[in-house]
């Protein structure tokens, strides 16, 4: 069976987590959803995490589905009032909350907003949503289903959710967070360096470095060589498959 | 035993001729493609009444994009108006970009918050540390200003209440006096209904009163909140009610490509043709809600 | 059969009680709670009473309990989450509030508190709870299971619920609500004058006016006649019996 | 299928001894006489665990009264300690007119309010407007303060959060993990819970994993706020545990009793004297508890 490429990200995903921790994500987020079931299945049973709007806390994905507020997500270990998963986003013990954009800039920072200036946009984007409690949250995955020069820019057109900021004013900042520590996309993963810019860390099968560049708004500065990223073990691909038989989020990128 | 009770049973059409005030401030429950009060939201249309402000639930669907594409909304307070992984919302984002539109930028701890304030008759609410780095305040100042905590001295970034003059919202049971149960996520709806002035509650089915003294303690809209329960099955077509049935995928495409390509006949065939709630689940067809009821 | 004193009590409460409004109560409420529960029964069959700790809106007191927070009184139309019921309790829509105290004053301020200087009380009583939240509701009854001079005092030792305040500087503080109407005692039942003070409106069977002036520690100026308390009808003592038959609250003055 | 999950029972001994520090805020559940934790707060007086401030819900009895007897509280935050149609609550009412005991005196806002800050991480919360005309904030300059109305630039009055080190919390069922359900009311339960560090859950009955999937509408308590799960049937008494027996009114009455004719013959018998929880059962008898539950 050959990996997809949701199943590469979600795998990426998935090792990030740590047993016992605390996750959460928001809309649009069956690649997430499907990395953290897949953690539970394996090195971290009791990872606990939290699927944004319908409020279920462990849902079991039987089946997956699309719509973070699917009532199918019910199937789950307890369904909590939104309030209440605000109120926990608030928390500190959301370790890892899984974050996305229409931009993404080379600090991390997310921006679901606009493009261009707020009062004449050149594209109105839905908003910001919990973004804004980045801040707050342990540490933060960005995911993305696209990888382009849109999307990964030199700096967002609206601050959204909170990444490193510009980098050098971050720790007069007093952030609560440690910030995005992890980004996945169809092509490669990123960390952060030590001047909390973006860094290449690992590409996917059959993409190369310079396709990376090539489609990344701001410059990076790959080492000479760039490991490919882990691909899933056969265990996983079949516990991916079982999770996920329809596709749903397995076949939802490209 | 006793004498009866009141009822507040009515129509979509009357519930929103008598509690929707040209102008008001109108919340609308539901989240993504899920609870939408669609039966009363296509009302709102047919009534042509106009909005002053919207407020939603902190995301937003075709609740919020069929008003607006309706041109009835003048401002909207919003955290997100989109279709999940169908798309962008095109009817708002269409009016932001043309400034057809007030937006009161918000996110989702601006309406979980607002709501709360408001529910609980707090002047204002004073927001966790870090929520100030996002750059929502810094374009609301109508909604978020700062005041000093009287604990350390520091500044605190605070929000204004939100209190919709009504609200809809959608739930799947209640009896006729409007105690109501959700079968299913609950979302921000029962804040909203507490923080507003008068709410029209609209419900797939209607239940005695016995049903709701052996379920009281899964009502969660208590009645003396609810000013009318408006009967509407299928009522949040072509987005779901939970446990009932599933959103309408392919309505929600064509609705999308409508928005492009020419949104009068698609407010006409299903909004604005259709004289009720019974009408527009005819011009939906039987078959297409059958199979929804399957896929829930 | 003749009516018990907690009988006219409740009468007195429940003929006070409006159709359609909405009315709460804390702790040791049996006998406001039958009030309500007539009241439904007889005239006012929208009436919305909410059981304090509970959360239980119109419980249907199958059987009547004493304790205010009891499982029993979850027979009833909803059940809340305390913290809904104190949303509630700041609403303008609770049109009456049920209070009572350790001490009572002229102005119709209730203490819980204690009596003496708070710093060196001579008792100390259980505290407030929500008798704050008197100067939010529409109005609020005062009913007490005792009359004597140690509870009806001249000034309150403590303000744990804001009645008239000092009746001059009412005004001047803004009041949302419209403050206490009616005070319902083993002995009689008092309204508010002008001047913002208690004024003997009936006497229950068999209590002289002197009586009543003897038990209160504030002075009284009785008009020349005093009328009787109206007595429960037929109807409304058979409904007594039926609602609580055991006579939980009935039989719980004197 | 998948690797094994943590689970989080443990015997309400070792709980204490893990989780409740000397001099810790500690947060007790339950309301009047129902759902107090009493299993877990003899075990406090079996350790002699001193307890820096006890914060209780709107409305303690003897779960306060207990351990203010027992002469290990150094503070309490309360709204009210009584015993309801009962009378007083007699050790409180020494402990406080003889000064062994600091009051930080509430009312119900205070805790239903407090917490709410302390469970949504709120600097601080502003009171709606009136609570300020009641004399309790005059009294408690610690947890109430001014500040500005960022909106009006009226003055308002303001709360501290409140935040329990670690809390007890009754509920009637949970799985190993401590996700929990309450058959009854929750008073301020979910809240304190929310509001806490750490949450020490004691319960009627275990229930497995798969009861938990099949009832997850109806848990209150989700299991990351807990941190050890105490398996204690009647480990309410002599107070209730709603739906599964009612309070035991003789016990509460020669308990009452004792506190006017000598506490430490009754801390002996019912207390200090029975090892566990087990043991302490024992004591009251089969007979007593089946004749609550009966009664419930």
């Amino acid at each position: 069976m050959q990996p997809t490429v949701a199943d590469i990200m979600a795998v990426a995903m998935s090792h990030h987590m740590k047993n016992g921790e605390v996750a959460i994500m928001g809309a649009y987020s069956a690649i997430p959803m499907m990395a953290c079931r897949l953690a539970q299945l394996t090195h971290a049973p009791d990872l606990t995490f939290i699927a944004g709007g319908s409020g279920a806390v462990n849902p079991k994905l039987r089946p997956m589905v699309q719509s973070s507020c699917d009532w199918k997500l019910l199937t789950a270990e307890s369904v909590l009032p939104l309030s209440d998963v605000i109120d926990l986003e608030a928390r500190p013990e959301i370790d890892v909350f899984f974050a996305g954009g229409l931009q993404v800039d080379k600090f991390g920072n997310c921006n679901l907003v606009c493009v261009g200036d707020w009062a004449n946009p050149k594209l109105r984007g839905p908003g910001s949503v919990g973004l804004p409690f980045l801040s707050r949250a342990g540490r933060f995955v960005i995911y993305t289903n696209a990888h382009n020069k849109r999307l990964f820019v030199e700096k967002v057109d609206f601050l959204s959710g909170p990444g490193f900021l510009d980098g050098i004013s971050y720790e007069k900042r007093k952030p609560i967070g440690s910030g995005p520590s992890l980004v996945v996309t169809p092509l490669c993963t990123f960390g952060f360096g030590r001047d909390r810019t973006m860094e290449l860390r690992t590409v996917h099968p059959e993409v190369t470095v310079q396709q990376v560049i090539e489609n990344t708004g701001f410059q990076l500065k790959p080492p000479a060589t760039v490991p490919e990223t882990t691909l899933p073990t056969g265990e996983e691909l079949e516990l991916l498959a079982k999770i996920d038989p329809k596709g749903v989020a397995r076949n939802s990128v490209r | 035993m006793g004498p009866e009770r009141a009822k507040k049973l009515m129509s979509a059409g009357d519930a929103v001729e008598r509690f929707v005030r040209p102008g008001c401030m109108l919340g609308i429950g539901g989240m993504h493609m899920h609870n939408n009060p669609m039966a009363l939201i296509r009302e709102v249309v047919r009534q042509a009444k106009r909005i002053g402000t919207l407020v939603t639930s902190p995301s937003a669907n075709i609740n919020a994009d069929l008003l607006i594409g309706a041109g009835l909304v003048d401002e909207i307070y919003c955290s997100y108006v989109g279709f999940e992984h169908l798309g962008l919302a095109p009817n708002f984002r269409a009016a932001v970009e043309q400034k057809k539109i007030r937006v009161r930028e918000g996110d989702e701890a601006a309406v979980v918050y607002g709501l709360r304030a408001g529910m609980s008759s707090l002047p204002f609410i004073p927001l966790p540390r870090g929520l100030e780095l996002a750059q929502t305040s810094k374009v609301n100042t109508l909604d978020f200003k700062t005041t000093t905590d009287p604990f350390t001295g520091d500044s605190v970034l605070c929000l204004r209440p939100i209190k919709p003059d009504v609200s809809f919202i959608h739930c799947q049971k209640a009896d006729a006096h409007g105690n109501g149960i959700f079968e299913g996520s609950k979302f921000t709806d029962v804040d909203m209904a507490k923080a507003s002035d008068k709410v029209i509650l609209q419900v797939e089915e209607i239940v005695s009163d016995d049903y709701i003294e052996k379920n009281a303690s899964k009502v969660a809209i208590p009645a003396m909140l609810v000013d009318a329960v408006v009967h509407a099955p299928f009522g949040c077509h072509p987005t779901s009610s939970h446990s009932y049935y599933t959103y309408d995928e392919p309505h929600l495409l064509e609705y999308l490509k409508a928005c492009k390509e020419g949104f009068d006949a698609y407010l006409q065939k299903y909004v604005r043709g259709p004289r009720s709630h019974e009408e527009y689940l005819k011009v939906v067809g039987e078959h297409t809600l059958a199979n929804l009821k399957e896929g829930r």
